[in-house]
């Protein structure tokens, strides 16, 4: 799907309203388009004032976990004694996920009021986003946005500065993205302290996702009842968010939609549905490092946080990965655990060396040497590297092995089995 | 109870510790030990082994130990089924890369990889055999370090070590997942003064020591708690010895001193301890030449020099001797209208602290028991008791086989190896050298403490303090020492800053004698 | 007091032993003609009736590898083991960094010969031999230093196990 | 990724020029800025180097660890971390091709194979023989709508199809 798009009917465009708009990426064109009109009304308010207006509306992080945005905010320290440092987490390298790239590549402005609307509710001083190496277009566009919005003074004395990262899916995790900004390898750190203790440099750190920050302005200046009431299903997940749906659907891209939306709905009316020809098989809901859904649990899955929960995934990141039944799920199963394998930061032993060996397994498996053993061998390695870690790479790389093999056990069983043709070669 | 106390159970145990401790140390209290590798008490957690996983009721998720404040009325248990299997998959996980090359492998027999999968790992590896292990060639890091990559279980101590306690990281963790591994730059070595811990820090025998390299089998040697002769600093450390030589020097843990850390310089300073050309016999001058006899002869040689001694007498002494030997040396001039000077040289050299670690330096003053020697009155204007030596009527030289001494008196040498320059000696005793025997020092700081015996002395060498004691007996000065309790009882009722100590109270850790620390 | 003695009545001058004699001569040539049970060692030395029992343990032999160097890594597990203290071994280091034993010898007069140091080894290098044969003219020979012990051509035993009789 | 390199071919001492002079410098110094240690400033130095000379020698680390008051291993460790900093050097033109789940059912396999047959480079990783090309199979470039998303130096390129490939290579030439 490229840009210019015309939005579906059934999408609440709020963020991505000016994707395609080339005038939305500069000061002008956001201001003309009631850009800065938020960050002013939130200077005007006491921090605990916004913080309170983000608890109301509902908002949670769009990174991942879904944490209460609001309530995240409230945890750093009311009394300032040291430097509060806000980070942006746009290094967004989850496979199946692409919106943050989108926001910064159409309404950078967007992100960059949110982050200041989030530095002034945690009395920041200072504000890093950072951008993934690979994102070499956002980063351009980011790095002229800002210094348009700086040369027009928006930020008072709010310092914010992009850091670029240089290729680690692991710096997405926010404790390894705080060490990245030391300037130090992207390893977790074993929590606690929370960041709102001691993150950047040691001082209290808010970390906040791209969306998360980009649906603040919209927020204040609409208040808080207004995006509560964004809400199709669950009164806990409120607003829109962002879907980026790939693989086997007709339109891939971006679609905005109000939380509660029915997978089903995303996929087979505002993606096109399947190519011709072709059904669902499975869909991975939030990004690769959530259980995979099949075909009857996507038809049925509602799109917020406990919905999809509620099918046995995760809302994720918003990733929409669809398979269709051309799709090998072995060897898919095979190329998440193989990321996984890549991106582990070799710091716990169970992801440093279960990752390694479950993509091994699979390799066999693929290989046509696999064994009758190796399905349960997969899902005991699983178990051992799930919640035994300090961040959750080793459960993601966990997530699909499982939901894979017990949803689509007889595709393992006939590569065992000899039935398939190999793909691989020992 | 304080209020600074909680208490806590593991494994059924009620423990109370101070706020703060971590539960992995708590049951150290409980007299529980929970398998890690990562954690080491003198390195920052790290928390990344993830072998200390414990249960602690009313959390979901087992936690790991190293990482987890005890806190009031927490139940922990390390050996549930969960805790246990979480371990014995963390131990099948590190051992998928590991290869099983114990048999030429150094830390074998103290290996901890060794230890925790014997006492708790799978019998057998579900990991095909024929998948590939990671290999990555043996490395030369630094003088006295080896890094063998394929037995490494990153647990990262090294990194942390040269980081945060000699803070000059020199180690890094190199590329990620699996393909990890220790690296350094090539245009650096790992060359710093205490850089050998990481030898003693490697839980497994991935780092190892050059000096050591093939030398015994942890289960041949035999270990005597020790101090360092190294410097002033007294670090305390065990003699590791293998048929009666000494093969290995490796810190001993004392928070007070050295913590869990010795110096290279210390490290590798005991091969004169196995030296060959000992005085195996005491010696005695007869016709221009010394000749070998018993000690009852050369006792009474001694004493028949000393009876008819008058004038002026000069001691010199090692200051590497014990407080002991020391002071019945000084003891045998005691009284009389003798005119006594007892002298000691300290060797100087390069002072290399270690920065994370306060109060804790390889030492320019390079004499153990140079404190001892001062507070028993031997003093350091050494040249001017050469100058006395030369007109004295008696010269008693305590194993200082480098001295250029010269009398016209009668030179009575006492010590381990037999100097050209004491060919002329009146009588020559033959004495232990510090692995031989059991005595004391006393550090810069004014702490006494203890050392063991590791191996047998040569011959008829017997500890200085035995031949002193000895030879005062037969000069009429009281009943000799028969050990180095008694000899140690004897310093401590005779020198004020000792009093009130003994020797069972010292154990071995020592105890600051009540003097003021060297500045 | 007197001794009862017996008095055997002798038969006198009439008696003949040729009887007797033949007998004997017959039962001493049937002798001949019966199996013969006698191994005529050291002509021969095994027979279809008699082999070494799978438990023997005899004098050791050193395996080697296609290089003809020992196998030995000088691990030292077998002097730790050794019940009778018989091994001595000073590990050392090759050209190449590997482990060798530098010496190694086995005092066969003390071995008693358990069999522990082909059991305990891990590179299954140190064998206990299918082999009786030992004599010598001094009694130093009979420490085996490295050289020996591995141009020893012996067979080796495969270590009888009583839970596994045939070994299988 | 190759285990066994621990290190890269370093410029010998004669031919090293450093990188961080005047201009390099000030840029450094504006970096500096931004950041309250001089270690955070690591990664955007190393960012500098690597536009500057292509890739980051052993000598280029212990120059930026000399600048930033690091040590030359601490730096290394850093660098391997990252995969986006090349350690050894590569073509004039590096070409990073997503492979990972989403883009794979979409046909990044036949991308890969299509960029390699065209640039020349025949094998990943290896730099073509006129040292124009080198390419790199990565994990998930961020765009997975946008399959196959090809990175050529800093040209995101989007949906790139095997049969667009030959376009591409020509524009770079």
């Amino acid at each position: 799907m490229g840009y210019p798009h015309k939005p579906h009917p059934k999408e609440t465009v709020l963020l991505s309203r000016y994707f395609g708009e080339a005038d939305a990426r500069t000061y002008k064109g956001w201001v003309k388009r009631g850009g800065y009109a938020a960050l002013e009304q939130a200077r005007a308010m006491e921090p605990a004032r916004v913080i309170d207006i983000v608890k109301e509306s509902g908002l949670r992080g769009r990174g991942g976990a879904g944490f209460p945005t609001g309530l995240k905010w409230s945890f750093m320290p009311k009394e300032k004694k040291k430097p509060h440092y806000l980070c942006v987490n746009a290094d967004e390298s989850e496979p199946g996920t692409f919106k943050d790239r989108e926001i910064m590549r159409w309404t950078p402005h967007a992100l960059l009021e949110g982050t200041a609307i989030a530095a002034h509710a945690i009395q920041a001083d200072v504000a890093y986003i950072y951008i993934r190496g690979e994102f070499t277009e956002p980063l351009a566009i980011m790095e002229k946005a800002l210094t348009d919005a700086r040369s027009a003074g928006v930020f008072g004395d709010l310092k914010i500065h992009l850091h670029r990262g240089a290729g680690a899916y692991i710096c997405g995790e926010e404790t390894a993205l705080m060490n990245s900004i030391e300037g130090k390898r992207g390893n977790p750190r074993i929590k606690p302290p929370f960041p709102a203790a001691a993150g950047v440099f040691g001082m209290p750190t808010t970390i906040n996702n791209v969306e998360t920050l980009a649906a603040v302005p919209p927020i204040l200046t609409k208040g808080a009842a207004w995006y509560k009431s964004l809400s199709l299903s669950s009164p806990k997940s409120t607003g829109t968010k962002l879907f980026s749906v790939c693989g086997h659907v007709q339109q891939p891209g971006n679609y905005e939609v109000t939380l509660g939306f029915p997978l089903k709905d995303l996929v087979y009316e505002l993606c096109g549905g399947m190519r011709p020809g072709r059904t669902l098989k499975a869909c991975i809901p939030g990004g690769s490092s959530v259980p995979i859904l099949d075909r009857a649990e996507t038809e049925s899955c509602l799109l917020d946080y406990e919905g999809v929960v509620e099918r046995g995934s995760m809302l994720g990141s918003g990733g929409v990965i669809v398979f269709d039944d051309s799709a090998d799920m072995v060897y898919q199963i095979m190329r998440l655990a193989r990321f996984y394998a890549h991106e582990s930061c070799a710091q716990c032993t169970q992801c440093r060396e279960g990752t390694a060996w479950t993509t091994k397994i699979l390799e066999r498996i693929l290989a046509g040497q696999g064994k009758p053993a190796d399905l349960d061998l997969l899902l005991d390695l699983a178990e051992n590297m799930t919640g035994k870690t300090i961040c959750v790479l080793s459960d993601s790389c966990a997530a699909p092995v499982v939901s894979g093999i017990k949803k689509f056990r007889s595709e393992f069983e006939e590569y065992i089995a000899g039935r398939r043709q190999p793909v691989l070669v020992a | 109870m304080s209020d600074d106390l909680i208490t806590l159970t593991i494994d059924g145990v009620p423990v109370s510790v101070a706020k703060g401790t971590l539960v992995i140390e708590a049951a150290k209290q409980a007299g529980v030990l929970v398998p890690h590798y990562c954690y080491h008490p003198g390195l920052p957690v790290a928390g990344v082994c993830r072998m200390c996983l414990v249960e602690i009721e009313k959390q979901p998720k087992l936690a790991v130990a190293c990482a987890t404040q005890a806190a009031e009325g927490m139940v922990v248990n390390t050996q549930s089924a969960a805790a246990k299997s979480a371990r014995t998959s963390v131990l099948e996980f590190l051992l998928i890369n590991h290869p099983l090359d114990c048999p030429i492998c150094d830390q074998a027999g103290e290996c901890e990889l060794q230890d925790f999968t014997f006492q708790e790992g799978r019998a057998a590896t579900r990991y095909s055999p024929e998948y590939p292990k990671r290999f990555n060639p043996v490395e030369d890091f630094g003088p006295d370090v080896l890094y063998v990559p394929n037995r490494c279980i990153l647990c990262t101590r090294c990194v942390r070590f040269m980081e945060d306690v000699a803070q000059e990281p020199v180690l890094n963790v190199s590329e990620r997942g699996d393909r990890a591994y220790i690296g350094v730059h090539p245009e650096t070595r790992l060359d710093h003064p205490w850089a050998g811990n990481v030898v003693d820090l490697c839980p497994v025998g991935s780092l190892l020591s050059k000096d050591f390299l093939h030398k015994a089998r942890a289960w041949e040697l035999d270990k005597s708690a020790s101090v360092c002769t190294g410097c002033s600093q007294g670090c305390n450390v065990t003699l590791d010895t293998r048929e009666n030589v000494v093969v290995r020097v490796r810190p001993r843990p004392n928070l007070e001193v050295n913590r869990y850390f010795i110096c290279d310089h210390g490290r590798m300073n005991y091969r004169w301890m196995n030296r060959g050309d000992r005085i195996e016999a005491p010696l005695v001058q007869r016709g221009g030449e010394l000749h070998a006899t018993d000690w009852q002869d050369a006792f009474e040689r001694v004493t028949t020099v000393l009876r008819g001694a008058g004038g002026r007498v000069v001691t010199l002494v090692s200051p590497r001797a014990s407080t002991e030997a020391l002071f019945f040396a000084r003891e045998l001039f005691r009284g009389g209208a003798l005119d006594w000077t007892g002298a000691f040289q300290v060797v100087m050299g390069e002072e290399a602290p270690l920065a994370g670690v306060p109060d804790l330096a390889l030492r320019a003053e390079r004499a153990p028991n140079g404190r001892g020697a001062e507070l028993l009155g031997y003093g350091r204007e050494y040249a001017a008791a050469l100058a006395a030596a030369e007109s004295a009527a008696v010269v008693l030289v305590l194993d200082e086989p480098d001295i250029p001494v010269r009398t016209a008196g009668t030179l009575i040498y006492v010590g381990t190896v037999l100097p050209e320059r004491a060919r002329d000696a009146h009588v020559v005793l033959p004495i232990a050298n510090v692995a031989e025997e059991e005595g004391s020092f006393v550090n810069r700081d004014g702490r006494v403490q203890r050392y063991a015996q590791a191996k047998t002395a040569p011959g008829m060498a017997r500890p200085a303090w035995w031949v002193f004691s000895e030879l005062g007996a037969a000069l009429g000065q009281g009943e000799p020492v028969g050990s180095a309790a008694e000899a140690f009882e004897r310093v401590a009722q005779a020198i004020e800053p000792l009093r009130g100590l003994s020797y069972e109270q010292l154990g071995f850790g020592g105890r600051p004698a009540a003097v003021p620390a060297a500045v | 007091m007197t001794v009862g003695v017996k008095v055997m009545k002798r038969p006198g001058a009439k008696v003949s032993y040729l009887r007797a004699t033949l007998k004997g001569m017959a039962l001493t040539f049937s002798h001949l003609f019966r199996p013969k049970v006698t191994m005529q060692y050291p002509e021969e030395k095994s027979s279809q009736d008699w082999t070494l029992s799978p438990r023997w343990r005899g004098t050791h032999r050193m395996l080697t590898d296609e290089q003809g160097r020992a196998k030995c890594v000088a691990c030292g597990l077998c002097p730790q083991i050794c019940p009778a203290n018989c091994i001595k071994l000073v590990p050392g280091e090759d050209e190449h960094g590997n482990r060798y034993p530098l010496i190694y010898e086995i005092d066969e007069f003390r071995c008693v010969f358990c069999g522990y140091c082909q059991e305990v080894c891990p590179e299954e290098a140190i064998h206990v031999g299918v082999h009786y044969e030992n004599s010598e003219f001094s009694r130093d020979r009979f420490v085996y230093d490295l050289e020996r012990l591995c141009a020893q051509t012996h067979p080796v035993s495969t270590l009888w196990d009583p839970s596994d009789p045939k070994g299988e | 990724m190759s285990a066994g390199a621990h290190s890269s071919p370093s410029v010998g001492p004669e031919e090293y020029q450093p990188v961080f002079t005047e201009q390099m410098l000030e840029q450094l110094q504006e970096i500096l800025a931004r950041y309250p240690t001089k270690q955070a400033a690591l990664l955007p130095a190393l960012w500098l180097v690597q536009r500057a000379r292509g890739w980051i020698s052993d000598r280029h680390m212990a120059e930026v660890a000399e600048v930033l008051g690091l040590t030359p291993a601490y730096v290394k460790g850093v660098v391997t971390f990252y995969t986006m900093y090349h350690q050894h050097p590569v073509g004039r033109h590096f070409v990073q091709v997503c492979t990972t789940s989403p883009c794979n059912i979409c046909g990044a396999e036949a991308v890969v194979q299509a960029l390699l047959t065209a640039t020349g480079a025949k094998e990943l990783g290896a730099t073509s023989p006129d040292g124009k090309w080198t390419v790199i199979e990565v994990e998930c470039l961020g765009a997975c709508g946008f399959a196959t998303p090809v990175l050529v130096d800093d040209d995101f390129i989007e949906s790139v199809t095997p049969e667009k490939v030959p376009e591409i290579v020509r524009k770079y030439k």
